[in-house]
């Protein structure tokens, strides 16, 4: 079993996908000849022609637009948006058309669309090489959004959410391309969308994450057991829908959560967390609800490894909650 | 008609035209109808006409919240549809019922669809005029302007990937032109050579502005230049002329060579909508004019008797008979029921995940007995 | 003092502006001749001319664009879009642009843009012209997001939007566009930005809610108030910033909250209410924080009077934790 | 140059230009510069080459974390610039480097910001190259491709509301055309008739990707058609031609007679950034090509020496004045401190609300000590 890095194991993923089924096709800005920027398709035009990964002008209204028009026409498209922070000028498309289609329609019309895309902090890409801003598509009913923290799961859930009948935002944290590796099984194999994965059993405190900041918390935990502090680490991997219950179990083994992501805090899965716990139950809380999250600025550039949470961080706030 | 023989001349300013206002022909291209054929133009323009007429009605009765009228549109809807074939994609834009029409939507799903009726194929869930049936190759459409564009160029790329010969066509007005995504819709589809034709509607508003405060060009054809392939302005009130330009632009896209822009010079009659007052920025006499002097149907009507393809009689006859049927799909859809009520928390996702299982089981519980008067 | 509904109040307010202040212009589709299609701005453009109160082409991204432009240059635009359901084209100017403006160019460039677009449901407006979208801009660092419930906020409140130095995302409940009226006083005057309204003091139960839904609330009051049932109603007015400490003010009183919004459920502003107590004063709360929201759906159509909250929802939520 | 007596012709195939590769006078429009003006020119166009070879050596060494070279592309940028009157706003994009020499922007400020020091006047909250000074009229840019148009015709449209006579440039490359905002900002600007010019640096790659599959069409400039007004195609690596197109088309816009699309044919050398590897895409002999045969720098310099303008021996002065100006500009940024740390959270609104406030708070009790590090 090769061990890969995230950006191979996607790029895997995607040929594994197009060698098993012709209505596959891959495209987006640079992702041709150029093999994409971060080389998530490295190779693939040659494999496979320029009918099925190309080129297309720098468009991203028209990317999207372009793909829920292949959907709709029996294709399986999956369309590479450069960075995140690129998504907004297709917007609209995602927003008014790839999310509403089946609910607009009756039932009619299915968009199996996948949008794949860089995601997150911590590479010093400033405002707009470096936003986490799933919150934006997990509000809007009608998509299903998805950010792996693994190579092995980066490929499972990508294949799983090209075989799915919904739309996907694919969200790739570009922080994890190149590191960690893991050993990644050759062909086909899902991981199944909307289950959570249990990074590490605690009893203390839980921490509710997902994409590189898993990481993070683990490295928390770490520092911390040898004080004899038990932490709980969750990473949710599908974020809509997300695993409720995996959420709920958690919270009522520990009574003490920090939801834990790289977004700024208002209306951020990190609320929703909370919220969903603080209505579910409250009742087996013994702590405030802790939101540690990116700062409610833009995304800076020169103070990058300031602006999401760091472990001095995210222990102060473990710290506090079980000072409470 | 064959294409090659075919001689259109793009970006001209004046409108490619077979017919004049009285209904004479002016030019002799060979569109290649039989006269059957212009008769069923006939019928379905005046198909179009009076449901729009019947529609009006039930709106200010009540009976229907909203609609957007197609009247004064018929030719360049029709037309335009009647081009294609079956196979084919349409993507609609928000006041097309000549095209849902000609492509063989039943008449009691269109009144379904505005009365939200189960007719609907979209059960109820969108406002009137956002129709679609998929089996008919006729996507449903949403309200937001031009989105549509870039989609229609996605499906006619999927058909030349599968080397199948369908083309796609897609309808917008003059004012979805000013929309980003009309541009790169159009570019999409110069660059990958897909098999599209964008067919615009221009009737001289984007609700209420007119068409000086939407643009600076002589015309909308000429926006073509701009992604290297052809655009045609063709008056859109004369069916034939219509049909003609646009089986040229389908059948260039079917035989590979790439997309074209029409733009249809007409007119709407009514406000915008049942919520607009056009008053407040069109003379009445505006309006008037182009229905006395520019009416498509009226146009076709003289042309048909001229030319003794259809008597006054049979004319008449025809109409009585329209009126009958589209009065009978009016009372299938009247006495037909609502979808169950919380079907509206139906079709968000393939499968129902969790939480809208437990919104709609709360919603049920709640509202139980408005529940089983809608299941009725 | 004349007696106006919100949509002159709302004129009212711009043409106030415009009588004072050069600067202020105000474009949009259908703005100009027509008036608007609510006719906020009816008569404006032959009392300003056309310089001033303008039709623009059918384009969200440009006219978001143009008024950040303006804005640069010296003037103060009000850029009307005419649903906030066709915000979406001009997103990327409103995320990308609008809200980071004065951070990325180091506090060199201020965007004074007001977007003023009527929001929420029931009105059978269906998808498209129903949305309650206030979450995707209270998510964005450097927006400010408005919402009037009355027609003298709503002069107040515009009026300070547009003298504020911020861009300000001004949503109009066009539930409330016509009905109901209210005294508001001619000439200038400004309700501030930041500042909650207290609707209704109570000692039971706490109803953080806006827009429409204020009087839904009320009419729930008012319902259970027989009963004996004390319900303390906050109307935020402002979402972002929103005022934290009347929040914080009335779940510490009342112990039992509910967050009521139009929005789909997730990531909404209903979570971040929830989560903000959850982080903040938990220990003062009694039950678990209910969020009544709108279905997690597109808006639809036929069935628009069950969409967003009813009379019959929020009073299930109240028994419920008051019995809790 | 007076307007009037300057033909140009708009939407032609060929580029306009005024020297030929080997620096010869190879049309006689009368561009109205001065000798010392035309030295001027040459002299910012190497300061932006020697800046732009400096910075890539700093990236080298990991000084720099990131940049994008406007190696080849001076005489675009300079050129265009040089057209302006400081009154004029510019909105530039990402590898201005010439345009922000041209209007003024000490060396040290931009070194500086390429390396995140206090001079940066944006404080280091954004990546190298996105530059700005407000009081120079030079709007600070953002990554996002094409936003900055639409933008433009609002400033140009203030100018005009005003009545002011400035006009507003706005650059773009050859890839920012296909998108949306492109085409509305042009129509916008077309149909309020702004002072505004939209420059568009056709450097034949958007990154990897080549002209034809961004668009169909032969040039750029034929885009205007879509809007009404002229585009011009010109050489980009002749700065006298360039000069001399954006010198009509700001008149043109000061006069009140409207915009202009100029498309400046260029290359640029450098892979796309410093995170690029351009061997994915393109040959070296092609790059090489351009640098050994059309330099836009070596161009001029043929010309000022064969027309005795420039001796050989003042060149040489005038190289090793400005590598020396360089390189002080890069110490003095060099030895400037950072901006305090906790500053990255001052400038999202006029005033700190109350959740900033906070979390400045926290974040300054966390990090104290690098806080004051950073103060130092
Ligand atoms: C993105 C977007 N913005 C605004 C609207 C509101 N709107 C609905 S139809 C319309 C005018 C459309 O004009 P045109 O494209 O000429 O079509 P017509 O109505 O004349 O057939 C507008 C502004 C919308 N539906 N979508
Ligand atoms: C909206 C958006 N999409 C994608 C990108 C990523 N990107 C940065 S520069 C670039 C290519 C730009 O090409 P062009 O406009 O020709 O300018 P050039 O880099 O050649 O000067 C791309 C795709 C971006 N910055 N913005
Ligand atoms: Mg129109
Ligand atoms: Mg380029």
């Amino acid at each position: 079993m090769p061990s890969l890095p995230m950006v191979r194991a996607i790029r895997d993923a995607i040929r594994t996908l197009m060698l098993l089924d012709e209505r596959v096709v891959i495209f987006g800005e640079d992702v041709g000849k150029r093999g994409g920027v971060f080389l998530a398709t490295e190779g693939l035009q040659q494999e496979f022609g320029i009918e099925r990964c190309f080129d297309t002008p720098l468009a991203e209204n028209g990317i999207i637009g372009f793909a829920i028009g292949m959907a709709i026409n029996g294709l399986r498209p999956i369309a590479e948006i450069q960075f995140t922070d690129f998504i907004y000028p297709g917007f609209d498309q995602i927003v008014s058309e790839l999310a509403k289609f089946r609910y607009r329609s009756g039932g009619q019309i299915a968009v199996p669309v996948v949008i794949r895309t860089p995601w997150g902090g911590g590479v010093k890409g400033g405002l707009y090489h470096s936003q986490a801003n799933e919150s934006y598509f997990i509000h809007t009913a009608g998509l299903k959004v998805v950010v792996p923290s693994t190579p092995y799961d980066a490929k499972g859930l990508l294949i799983a959410s090209v075989q799915d009948p919904d739309p996907v935002i694919f969200f790739e944290p570009k922080k994890l391309y190149f590191a960690p590796r893991e050993e990644v099984p050759e062909g086909v194999y899902t991981v199944p969308l909307g289950v959570a994965r249990l990074v590490r059993e605690g009893k203390d405190v839980s921490i509710i994450t997902y994409g590189s900041l898993v990481y993070v918390a683990s490295e928390v935990a770490d520092k911390l057991y040898p004080e004899g502090i038990s932490i709980e680490i969750l990473d949710l991997r599908t974020l809509l829908p997300f695993d409720g219950e995996a959420i709920l179990a958690s919270a009522r083994k520990t009574g003490r959560v920090i939801a834990l992501v790289e977004a700024p805090k208002f209306c951020s899965f990190a609320s929703e967390i909370s919220a969903f716990l603080a209505e579910n139950v409250i009742e087996y809380l013994q702590a405030p609800i802790k939101r540690v999250t990116g700062y409610f600025t833009p995304y800076p550039y020169w103070t990058d490894a300031y602006y999401i949470p760091t472990l001095k961080r995210v222990e102060k706030a473990v710290r506090e909650i079980l000072a409470y | 008609m064959k294409v090659q023989s075919f001689e259109l001349k793009p970006f001209t300013e004046e409108s490619l035209r077979i017919l004049d206002e009285e209904g004479r022909q002016v030019s002799h291209w060979d569109h290649g109808l039989t006269d059957k054929q212009i008769v069923e133009l006939y019928r379905l323009m005046w198909v179009t006409r009076l449901l729009d007429e019947r529609t009006l009605i039930l709106q200010k009765q009540g009976k229907i919240a909203f609609y957007a009228s197609s009247a004064g549109q018929e030719a360049a809807q029709v037309g335009s549809a009647y081009a294609m074939e079956p196979q084919d994609w349409i993507y609609p834009s928000h006041r097309e019922q000549g095209v849902f029409i000609t492509r063989g939507m039943p008449l009691e799903e269109i009144f379904g669809h505005f009365m939200s009726r189960s007719l609907d194929p979209a059960r109820g869930r969108q406002m009137p005029g956002h129709l679609g049936r998929y089996d008919l190759h006729l996507i449903t459409l949403s309200s937001p302007v031009s989105t549509q564009i870039p989609q229609a160029v996605g499906t006619a790329y999927a058909s030349k990937y599968r080397k199948e010969s369908s083309v796609t066509m897609t309808y917008f007005g003059d004012g979805g032109t000013s929309e980003g995504a009309f541009h790169e819709g159009l570019n999409f589809a110069a660059v990958f050579q897909c098999p599209v034709v964008f067919f615009c509607q221009n009737n001289q508003y984007a609700i209420s502005v007119p068409l000086n405060f939407q643009m600076a060009t002589k015309t909308i054809a000429v926006k073509a230049c701009a992604y290297g392939f052809d655009g045609f302005r063709v008056d859109g009130n004369d069916v034939l002329a219509v049909y003609s330009v646009t089986h040229y632009a389908v059948q260039k896209a079917r035989s590979g060579q790439g997309p074209t822009l029409i733009e249809a010079v007409t007119y709407r009659y009514a406000p915008h909508s049942s919520a607009d007052d056009d008053k407040r920025y069109r003379r009445p006499e505006e309006v008037e004019d182009w229905q006395k002097k520019r009416d498509p149907i009226k146009r076709l009507r003289l042309f048909l008797i001229r030319e003794s393809i259809l008597s006054e009689k049979s004319d008449s006859e025809l109409l009585e008979q329209l009126k009958e049927q589209v009065m009978q799909a009016y009372e299938i859809a009247e006495r037909s029921p609502h979808p169950p009520l919380a079907s509206f928390l139906e079709d968000v996702y393939a499968e129902e995940p969790w939480f809208l299982k437990q919104e709609k089981q709360e919603f049920v519980e709640l509202y139980q007995e408005e529940y089983e008067r809608g299941e009725k």
